[in-house]
């Protein structure tokens, strides 16, 4: 139990989550590309042809998951940077860092192929449905995350300010979810609504499952690398980065 | 199989626009996201190993 | 009583100082000198508790000043290069809500007095976006003389004041130590004050 | 709670001194809401049916636009660092800071809002309404903005990326603001919208100055 | 002519390293344009019949925020007096300022617009008229803009009194700018509108700069 | 040669001087001494033709410098008590910048040379935000050495920097003297320079 926590506390270190996580890179690609292939095989062929919306539904299978880690990932970082703000680990706030762009990419995912997907389907590319707007302002928050922090020079001060910022963000995502859906509820005009998608078959379901594992071992193995390079800026001129092989120049 | 031939793969029913232009957009970032990503640490790592380079010469 | 041990300063990736030890006792001063861009502000900064230190602590009477935090700060007045002076306000006003904001009202003359001292009579009235560059400060320092600290903390005290001025600052800085204050100094000129200590840097 | 007082008295006599801010913030809140027939069209059915969602878009501009001005003086002058100093805690300060600025561009704007609901032809009922709303959701933006402000204290470009952090947190109030007085318009009663509204400003009233105060000492370290 | 370009080229570096100062007067355009909607509500056809002029008062509002920053930053550090103090003429250096500040923010404006105007639904030749219309309307508004941050310079309150001065300045290239696009969706052509703000760019270019350097010297003395 | 009479000068309803006259020759410098408040500030920006005099002519080599104008800003270099230093710009930056406005463009080596002669050796790419108070004024003084003026203007010149850089700039002005240039100064010390006349307010 103790010996669990030291070791806890060892990798929250960058010094040793560095090559942790240079470790680790390989085999969350590997899954990636699994999950990808297998999901993609799904997509294209052993899902049917659906009989209302034709094969331009197949967006669905980059659509959901796209949707799906867009909010994952803003609470994963908002997670991150209340634990920086807590217990002051370096770690975090560089976690936090790393994860926000790949949200931003996630959201900006899931409002494009929406948008291709809402324009043979409703006939405009965008409309001013609950969940779009909503995605759009959750993808928002993260450019305001993003820019904040490339605004502030002093990595530790853009930490905090960061963390303040995702953990407002947080309190409020929820309520811009409720208040849009409340919004649009009441006023829902003559345009058109979400068609509830039917009880999907259990191919779609399955592909969609798939897709957003492989999307989850993606974002984990995008980030990690990211986080490597973070890493190594921020603690440039410290001992253990100057005794790294691939630094000294006999590693790569 | 759904799809008689390559043709008609591409131009998924009639939608062929709207999936692709969705896939291609999704698979470009998702190509670019990890490169920008390592590079970023690349660029890094070279500054690093000039220093280094720097500063033995400097030693000398 | 002020004591620090072991303090060290990281700017950017650049380390200013490491390892730095003082003390400061009651009638003590000391005077950090340093050339341009040496630390001496940052040091200054980092014992006014406004920014906190790479390493090393800080203590006050004998306690960290983190946990103390409002009870140092009680005790102890910073005046920076800049002015916490309003352009838009009078001297007066300034003073004025200075000392409200500090929790310690002033009374009206004891303010226009305080004014008069440091040679702002006939400016009380005035905005301060109107004032010379000496005479800011003075209404900066003005604070000095009635915010009751026993430990200042003054970095480059003396800038833009004419030589009356200085003689006046340097017999408050006096006066203040001589009733059992202590004072942290920055300044490039040497200072005629009794019981200085020096830390370069 | 005299620490929030001073802080007070002291903003309201900076804001007197430069009385200029005040009125221009209300006067672009005017010239914002005249521009929307200019730029859409005289349809006075058309401009009635747009009118709550105008005037509060203008409302929460002309807020917006007053709080890059929140702290950035107290610190560049060095104010903000006496008040870190200062042995009253931070927080009351801030507390003093924000409810200094509703009082200077929120409430200015409340009492205003009718004289321009009038033009748009809305009903004395729905004036009412928009009043009420306005004066649970002014509060709410200054609030809300003041954390934008405390985290982009300093920052280069703060001023723009302000709006850019501030903007999406002001949805909700958006929302049931507007929503109050169009709902009450087409019959289906605002209460609802004035609850929820109200929910949210007691929230921010308990968050907000703590995540402000967090923001601030982050800002000076 | 090398004066102007070497001041264009100081403070597109500025921007360059300010990059957040650009990138977010373009996110504060996005914003508003789709805070719209949420204050009016969904509704598809009532979107598309405002929504010109919801593009052209947000693109006017933006470029208006970024104003202040034309001279104050220069003004502050002192570089605008060694500007009037430089052998150069000062009129050129002006210009030069007034020409980068419509590339960092104009432009950019211009080239959203599209992408925006695609989510109120608007058809292709539509936006291809709104791109026209910004085209020609954006340097006007920066460089009617820069006389009002002349006169503002180093005023009390300045910020918010430039609106008050720009804003109804802006009125006619917000009529003609909004209106060309309306005509041209309600099918009336809008080849008359377009020349219009044309003529107005022309008359701007000639006269603003020298009122800009006017006002600059004054505020300086 | 610049000489200036009867000069006088208000600022809201205070009369700071009136009847001035001086003159400066090449190869001379004046020292403006007075007070905080008695109006030097006032003074230096009349004479660079920042603002009017209320009374009173300047002549610029026997001409008016109004009607001189940008022919005697050519000649002549003002630095106050602002920085006109980008803060966002590193100090390299900066002296480019301010060379290419004045219309006499800088080569590279030439700047970090000057750069590194004012001590800002390691900080030619460090934003001018980060530097201490006194590197700040050494980036604004680096200008001295690359702008060929003949009549020097500065406002405290000597604000801020440590001993070191005090005698670097006295040389400099030396120098400058010595090649026939005139200067007008203000500082609250006494300056160690050869020629010098003074002249109170
Ligand atoms: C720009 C346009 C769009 C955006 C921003 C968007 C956003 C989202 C988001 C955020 C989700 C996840 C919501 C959740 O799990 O609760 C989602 C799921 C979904 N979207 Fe979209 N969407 C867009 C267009 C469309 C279109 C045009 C369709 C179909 C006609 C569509 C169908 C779906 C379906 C079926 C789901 C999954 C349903 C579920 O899990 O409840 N979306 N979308
Ligand atoms: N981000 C950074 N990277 C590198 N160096 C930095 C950074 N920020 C500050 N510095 C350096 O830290 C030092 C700050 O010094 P400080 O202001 O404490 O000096 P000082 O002793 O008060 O000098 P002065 O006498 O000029 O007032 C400067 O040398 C500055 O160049
Ligand atoms: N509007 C005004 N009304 C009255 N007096 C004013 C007004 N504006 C400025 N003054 C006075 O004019 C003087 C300006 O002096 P100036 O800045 O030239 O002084 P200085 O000699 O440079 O002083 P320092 O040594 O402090 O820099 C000050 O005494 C100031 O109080
Ligand atoms: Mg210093
Ligand atoms: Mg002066």
């Amino acid at each position: 139990m103790n010996n669990k926590i030291i070791n806890w506390f060892k990798y929250a270190s960058p010094q040793s989550f560095y090559p942790l996580a240079g470790k680790m890179i390989p085999w969350f690609w590997a899954l990636a590309a699994i999950f990808g292939g297998i999901g993609l095989w799904i997509t294209f062929f052993a899902a049917p042809t659906d009989f209302q919306q034709g094969e331009g539904y197949r967006i669905i299978f980059i659509h959901v998951p796209a949707a799906w880690m867009s909010m994952f990932i803003y609470i994963v970082m908002a997670g991150w940077a209340a634990l920086g703000l807590a217990l002051n680990t370096r770690l975090s706030g560089m976690m936090a860092q790393a994860l926000a762009p790949t949200g931003a990419i996630m959201a900006f995912l899931s409002l494009w192929t929406g948008a291709f997907w809402g324009k043979p389907m409703w006939g405009a590319w965008w409309v001013w449905d609950a969940r779009l707007t909503s995605a759009l302002i959750l993808f928002f928050l993260y450019i305001g995350f993003i820019a904040l922090q490339a605004a502030i020079d002093d990595p530790r001060r853009a930490d905090k300010a960061g963390a303040i910022l995702a953990l407002v963000g947080v309190v409020n995502v929820p309520i811009i979810y409720f208040s849009v859906k409340w919004w649009n509820t009441l006023h829902q005009g003559a345009s058109v609504s979400l068609t509830k998608a039917p009880t999907m078959a259990a191919t779609m379901l399955w592909g969609m499952l798939i897709m957003a594992l492989a999307f989850w071992m993606y974002s984990i193995a995008v980030a990690l690398t990211r986080v490597r390079a973070i890493i190594l800026e921020r603690e440039a001129h410290t001992e253990w980065v100057k005794e790294l092989p691939e630094v000294k120049g006999t590693g790569q | 199989m759904n799809w008689e031939s390559p043709a008609a793969f591409f131009a998924m029913g009639g939608y062929g626009l709207y999936v692709w232009g969705s896939f291609g957009v999704c698979a470009l970032l998702m190509i670019a996201e990890p490169i920008l990503a390592s590079k970023r640490r690349k660029d890094i790592l070279r500054s690093l190993r000039r220093e280094r380079i720097a500063e033995n010469l400097d030693q000398q | 009583m002020l004591t620090a041990t072991g303090l060290s300063c990281v700017r950017g990736e650049r380390r200013l100082f490491a390892g730095l030890d003082l003390a400061v006792g009651p009638g003590e001063w000391l005077h950090v000198q340093g050339e341009n861009g040496a630390g001496k502000t940052s040091l200054l900064r980092i014992l006014s508790s406004l920014a906190p230190p790479a390493e090393g602590q800080i203590f006050w009477r004998g306690a960290p000043i983190r946990e103390l935090a409002e009870d140092y700060r009680r005790e102890m007045l910073f005046l920076g290069h800049h002015g916490a002076v309003k352009e838009e306000l009078t001297p007066f006003e300034n003073l004025l809500l200075a000392a409200q904001l500090d929790g310690a009202p002033l009374d009206e003359t004891e303010a226009l007095g305080t004014l008069a001292r440091f040679g702002l009579r006939g400016r009380e009235d005035l905005a301060v976006r109107f004032l010379s560059a000496g005479q800011k400060r003075r209404v900066l320092l003005a604070r000095l003389a009635v915010r009751k600290a026993t430990l200042w903390i003054l970095d480059e005290p003396f800038t833009a004041l004419d030589v009356k001025a200085v003689d006046m600052l340097s017999a408050l800085i006096e006066e203040h130590l001589a009733g059992g204050g202590m004072a942290i100094l920055t300044s490039h000129q040497s200072m005629p004050l009794p019981n200085g200590k020096v830390l370069k840097i | 709670m005299n620490a929030i007082l001073a802080v007070i008295r002291r903003d309201l006599l900076l804001a007197m001194r430069r009385k200029s801010e005040v009125l221009t913030a209300l006067f672009f809140f005017v010239i914002v809401v005249s521009l929307f027939p200019l730029g859409i069209g005289p349809e006075a059915a058309l401009l009635k049916k747009i009118a709550p969602g105008i005037l509060w878009v203008a409302a929460l501009l002309a807020t917006m636009l007053g709080l890059a001005r929140l702290f950035a003086p107290d610190h560049a002058d060095g104010t903000l660092e006496q008040m870190v100093l200062s042995p009253t805690p931070l927080g009351l300060l801030i507390t003093g800071k924000i409810a200094a600025h509703w009082i200077t561009t929120g409430l200015p704007l409340v009492l205003l809002a009718p004289v321009l609901g009038i033009q748009f032809d809305l009903d004395a009922e729905a004036l009412g309404i928009l009043v009420v709303a306005l004066l649970l959701g002014t509060p709410l933006l200054s609030l809300i903005g003041a954390i934008g402000a405390a985290l982009t204290l300093g920052v280069r470009g703060g001023g723009v990326l302000l709006s850019l952090l501030v903007l999406p947190l002001y949805v909700p109030a958006l929302i049931f603001g507007a929503g109050a007085v169009e709902a009450h318009i087409s019959g289906l009663g605002a209460g609802g919208h004035l609850s929820l509204l109200a929910a949210l400003l007691a929230l921010a009233v308990f968050f907000a100055p703590w995540a402000t105060t967090a923001a601030l000492r982050i800002a000076l370290e």
